[in-house]
């Protein structure tokens, strides 16, 4: 393995196809020729691509939820009971855990118990397993696009039993599913691997079909500072564009204030633009906002708020799509009528606010300029370290801490930034670690938090970190001392 | 005297912040916290404690396969000669919003000391343990 | 009855006061004196005015629910509710719609009839009937300031009873109470009942006690422009400070833009201020924004998206306190419970704003500007008929339709004003009926709602009143044709 | 052909939107409106009846004392010789959230002929009593 970022070539590629497909039964029947024939089929309304450029076009927020179970059926019926009751835009399957650990005897003894006790035992919607012509039964007996998202470190297998299946999105990325989920598994491998799930994607584009990517922006979930994320998904989007990907959804995960939300989307829209125009990579360009990834508040009312607040801040935001909570988000995987209570009430919010907007005033456009600030120095850090080849930098840069994302179980991860709320609610560095940062940038963060600490009547610490994780579980944003 | 625990997130489970924030709870608590991680198995659990003569095993579980995971662990502490460490488990142990007194009842019958509901505080089980291993606050480095 | 915008004479005041402590029986145990002395032992936890003004110091939005039932006891259990279980700041008691007709016979029915079938069958609590001494059991039995929330005409007993009873806060006011509330009482004549209870809160004030007023806001709660929901809000206020009240909180029921809620909460307070310095009224001066107040969506996890988009108006508004709406509003009185989620939904939102803030962006300066000098042209207007008199002025000017409100039931209402959205949400006015406005502003009206008409392909005319009616009921804010 | 038909919010009612938008709407669908508005007793109600021959009396209630509002009415009715008068009532008939289904068996045990849920749309009343009236929409001004 030469890790590279440079498109994988065709013999390479086919090779290592031939083992993957054997990783699991299910593999033998993907034929690339008979999937492109029934992909060409699949209708405009089921293209994400197609959908997404529209939404994009009409400046629509669309809404999709989260959902998958272990059987075919019952996820058909979840499937179509969140489009037609709840009205979502767009499908997700979920997939479960074992999925995503490649672990598909596990899968097979959840699909089992899920048989005999009649209801899912797994956490997710077991994709391999179920192979390409279940797939093909989900796409057939649904109205909208449907997406794989999962978290899967290795989803080569994956990727090709979906596409095949006719799910015109696949959710992920060498840097995005690995970090935030894996232990030990190696970046070099993730980064390759999902170099063959993009230049699957770029295949299909090649032949004339539509298939769109989107890296998971919003990482762990959990304070992550805008400048880390967006780096990190406008760093995704490179390495996909470069394996031929055309039709990219980059994503950001809510931080919970308004203007800060605002402008990590539009500093991510509008600077990832100026990186695929400098590497000359013609993608069309999408955003994704997920509400709130922390800890939710259990009690359901709350919940429904930041659903609300979340929704909100899509919409000012001008995401194109906004991945929805559920009021059961903090004690377990929904039941389909909670998660369409996420969804109306979502919709409900985007139909609100769908005509009005906030302008760019001077404070917003400040904060673009300095989250684009941040991102850009990290980027350039990247690139610089792998002297000029992106996929190797992202390995040294985590090796050495100038990527970084907090509260990750990895451990290639360098785990040494810490996040915290400034006395406004933003997400801020109250350590850089090895982040690259000018001092101008260090400076403004410092004084921030320091304001803060005043406020608080409390030194600038590790306290303020814990506190701020548990705040939106407990009802507010910010952690204060009680 | 040994008040060393293991701490890991058992099975498929990637959730990494309760984790860390267990540790440095149970740390700051006085405990001699082994965090074994995410994605830890059966086995890892009990050859940390094996290895350090924990004295209490802390299993967490978010992402809903908590029962099948843990199933079986009893037995393999016993046969590890672990019959007198205490088990704990903790998290959103289960698939979905479930009633807890069921859930409780369940991993109790599955050999866990005490089982905790989805988001409580790390105060709780810390004085817990302490009540459970006799510690007295005292005696602890803090 | 020769109204006059005069402080009422002594003589005048307690001649009258002889009468109305006859309507019902209970106005036998009012006595003033004593009442002044349970009063002065009413703790600053409790007092309506000490909580506000607290509030305002520290940029706080306070959370008021709604709610009343038929039994002193049962009333009792659902404050207590709505203040520990929601953590309501202030508590409400609504007041059974008998009571206000002054129908305190069919109250008794109801009180009887509840009591029998163990049910609340009154839609409020019959405070008259109730009296005094149950007045007092209630603030005696709860931890926060109580107030009296009604839409009574001819409030003077029922005034007179929650005072001496120690509720320090009575909402209402001789047009709001009226023009929304009934259909053929005269202005004349709630004018000067209203005299009579801001008098009475004037001189619990020269005794020392705090009393809060507030005039009823959001009028019909139905497509109401701020500038004429503003226009009697500041008229009410100017009136009651010449009785001589003191402390007075000012409402608004949210229209659905952010931008024009958080404009109109905005012009409310500076251009009130204005007025009470220009008349040399020393008055503390508080807000009150009412979550939507027109037809809800029945699905209540919609439900909870307009009250959370209600509650994040409130909040960037910088309104002193909200009023609460709850998930079952589109379909009747709410449970207890249903209450509780709409606090809590309510207060999460609040939580997680706080800290946070818009700045005053040029559209929105301008949209402040529009209102005030919108809402000028009224006032100004009605001290003009009144020949200097504001009290002769308003009967003049809702004669005149210089003052209307649209959707009134009140045959002294003129009825001839429409209002409807423009393109971006903002209720504009699609006809002025007989609302005083210059050439300027009437332009801008329709041209905002001509460039509505062409988005939406139809003429501007009463079709898009109606879609407006019930668009947000349907989960929408701006009633587009489908 | 008289399609003459009353329409009033009961009671100490005060609700005025949904009462201009049923006028509007029974007034483009070509019926006879007479709408004597928000707090209307039932002697109103009957009287408007009587005076304009109407054929059908449409009852408004929002505010929750509808069940005790309307009790009598079909008596009245009878006595006022208007038997053949059909009533209808809408809105928000009683206190809270009620199954509606016994919402409506209490209404129509009353005497009302139809009852409507909350928020029902003027379209499907419109549509019923032409049915009710045998109006042939051919026959109507619209
Ligand atoms: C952040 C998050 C993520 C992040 C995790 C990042 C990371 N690596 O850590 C990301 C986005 C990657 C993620 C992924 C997934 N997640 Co997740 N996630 C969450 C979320 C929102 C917060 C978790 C968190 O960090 N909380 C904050 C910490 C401080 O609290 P905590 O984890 O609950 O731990 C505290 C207590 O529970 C307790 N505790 C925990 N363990 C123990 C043990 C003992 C012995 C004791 C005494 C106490 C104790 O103490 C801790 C500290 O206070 C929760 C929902 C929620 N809680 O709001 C869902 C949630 C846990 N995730 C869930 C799921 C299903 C997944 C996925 C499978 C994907 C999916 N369906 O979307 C994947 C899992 C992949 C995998 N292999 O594990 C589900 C689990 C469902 C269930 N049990 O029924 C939840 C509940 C959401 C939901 N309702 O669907 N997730
Ligand atoms: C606006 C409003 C007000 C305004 C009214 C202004 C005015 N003068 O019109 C104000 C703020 C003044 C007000 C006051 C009160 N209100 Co109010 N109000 C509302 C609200 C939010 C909307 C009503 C509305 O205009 N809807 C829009 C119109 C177009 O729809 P509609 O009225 O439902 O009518 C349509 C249909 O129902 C149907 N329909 C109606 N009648 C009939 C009859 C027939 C025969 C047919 C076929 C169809 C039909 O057709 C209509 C047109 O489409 C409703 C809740 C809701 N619906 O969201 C509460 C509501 C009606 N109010 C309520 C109450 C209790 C009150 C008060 C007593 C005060 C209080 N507790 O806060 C006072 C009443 C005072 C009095 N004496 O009547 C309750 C009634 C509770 C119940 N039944 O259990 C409601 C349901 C709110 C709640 N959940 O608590 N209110």
């Amino acid at each position: 393995m030469n890790l590279r970022n440079k498109r994988l070539n065709d013999d390479l590629f086919y090779k290592i196809r031939e083992d993957v497909l054997t990783h699991w039964s299910t593999g033998k029947d993907v034929d690339l020729k008979e999937a492109m024939d029934y992909m060409s089929k699949v209708p405009d309304e089921k293209n994400f691509s197609v959908q997404l450029k529209k939404a994009k076009d009409s400046g629509i927020t669309l809404v999709q939820p989260r959902a998958g179970v272990a059987l075919v059926d019952e996820h058909i019926e979840l499937l179509n009971y969140l489009q037609d009751e709840g009205g979502a835009d767009l499908l997700p399957s979920t997939i479960d855990s074992y999925t995503r650990q490649n672990r598909y005897n596990e899968c097979q003894t959840g699909i089992d118990e899920s048989i005999k006790e009649n209801r899912s035992l797994l956490n997710g919607f077991p994709v391999v397993n179920h192979g390409v012509y279940n797939c093909r039964k989900v796409l057939e007996n649904v109205k909208r696009p449907v997406q794989a998202r999962h978290g899967t470190p290795d989803a080569r297998l994956l990727t090709e039993i979906i596409h095949a299946g006719g799910w015109t999105s696949n959710e992920g990325g060498g840097i995005s599913y690995n970090i935030p989920y894996a232990k030990s598994v190696s970046l070099e491998k993730t980064l390759y691997d999902w170099q063959y799930c993009d230049r699957l994607a770029g295949i299909y584009e090649e032949n004339g079909i539509k298939i769109n990517r989107e890296p998971f922006g919003p990482l762990t979930g959990t304070l992550v500072p805008p400048s880390i994320s967006n780096a990190v998904a406008i760093i995704e989007g490179l390495l996909a564009a470069e394996q031929g990907v055309k039709n990219l959804t980059l994503g950001y995960g809510q931080c919970g204030s308004l203007l800060q939300d605002i402008a990590a989307i539009k500093a991510l829209t509008n600077q990832a633009e100026e990186y695929f125009e400098k590497y000359d990579y013609d993608v069309e360009l999408t955003t994704v906002f997920h509400q709130w990834m922390g800890g939710f508040p259990e009690d359901e009312s709350k919940a429904f708020s930041v659903i609300s607040w979340g929704s909100v801040a899509a919409s000012f935001a001008g995401a194109t799509k906004v991945i929805v909570k559920t009021p059961h988000e903090a004690l377990g995987i929904p039941t389909k009528e909670a998660n369409v209570q996420g969804i109306k009430a979502t919709k409900q919010i985007i139909n609100l606010t769908k005509y009005q907007s906030i302008p760019l005033f001077s404070e917003l456009d400040q904060e673009i300029e300095m989250i684009k600030r941040e991102t850009k120095c990290i980027i350039d850090k990247v690139f610089e370290v792998g002297m000029g080849d992106l996929a190797q930098g992202v390995v040294k840069a985590f090796e050495m801490g100038i990527l970084d994302i907090p509260f990750a179980p990895s451990k290639f991860n360098h785990g040494k930034i810490l996040p915290a709320r400034d006395n406004y609610g933003a997400v801020r560095y109250l350590d850089f670690g090895n982040i690259p940062a000018d001092k101008e940038v260090k400076d403004y963060h410092k004084k921030l938090l320091e304001e803060r600490g005043v406020f608080e009547k409390r030194d600038v610490s590790f306290d303020m970190v814990i506190d701020d994780i548990f705040a939106v579980s407990k009802g507010i944003l910010i952690g204060r001392p009680e | 005297m040994n008040n060393t625990i293991v701490l890991g997130v058992i099975g498929a489970d990637c959730h990494a912040v309760g984790n860390k924030i267990l540790d440095h709870a149970f740390s700051k608590a006085g405990f001699n916290v082994v965090n074994i991680g995410v994605l830890s198995s059966q086995e890892e659990f009990i050859d940390a404690a094996v290895e350090t003569d924990a004295k209490a095993i802390l299993v967490s579980s978010l992402y809903g396969h908590g029962e099948i995971d843990c199933k079986g662990l009893k037995d393999k502490c016993i046969e590890a000669g672990l019959e007198n460490v205490i088990l704990y488990a903790g998290g959103n142990l289960v698939v979905g919003k479930q009633d807890f007194e069921k859930v409780e009842k369940r991993f109790k019958d599955m050999g866990f000391d005490r089982v905790y509901a989805p988001g409580t505080s790390p105060a709780e089980s810390i004085s817990d343990l302490k009540d459970d291993l006799n510690f007295n606050i005292g005696t602890m480095a803090v």
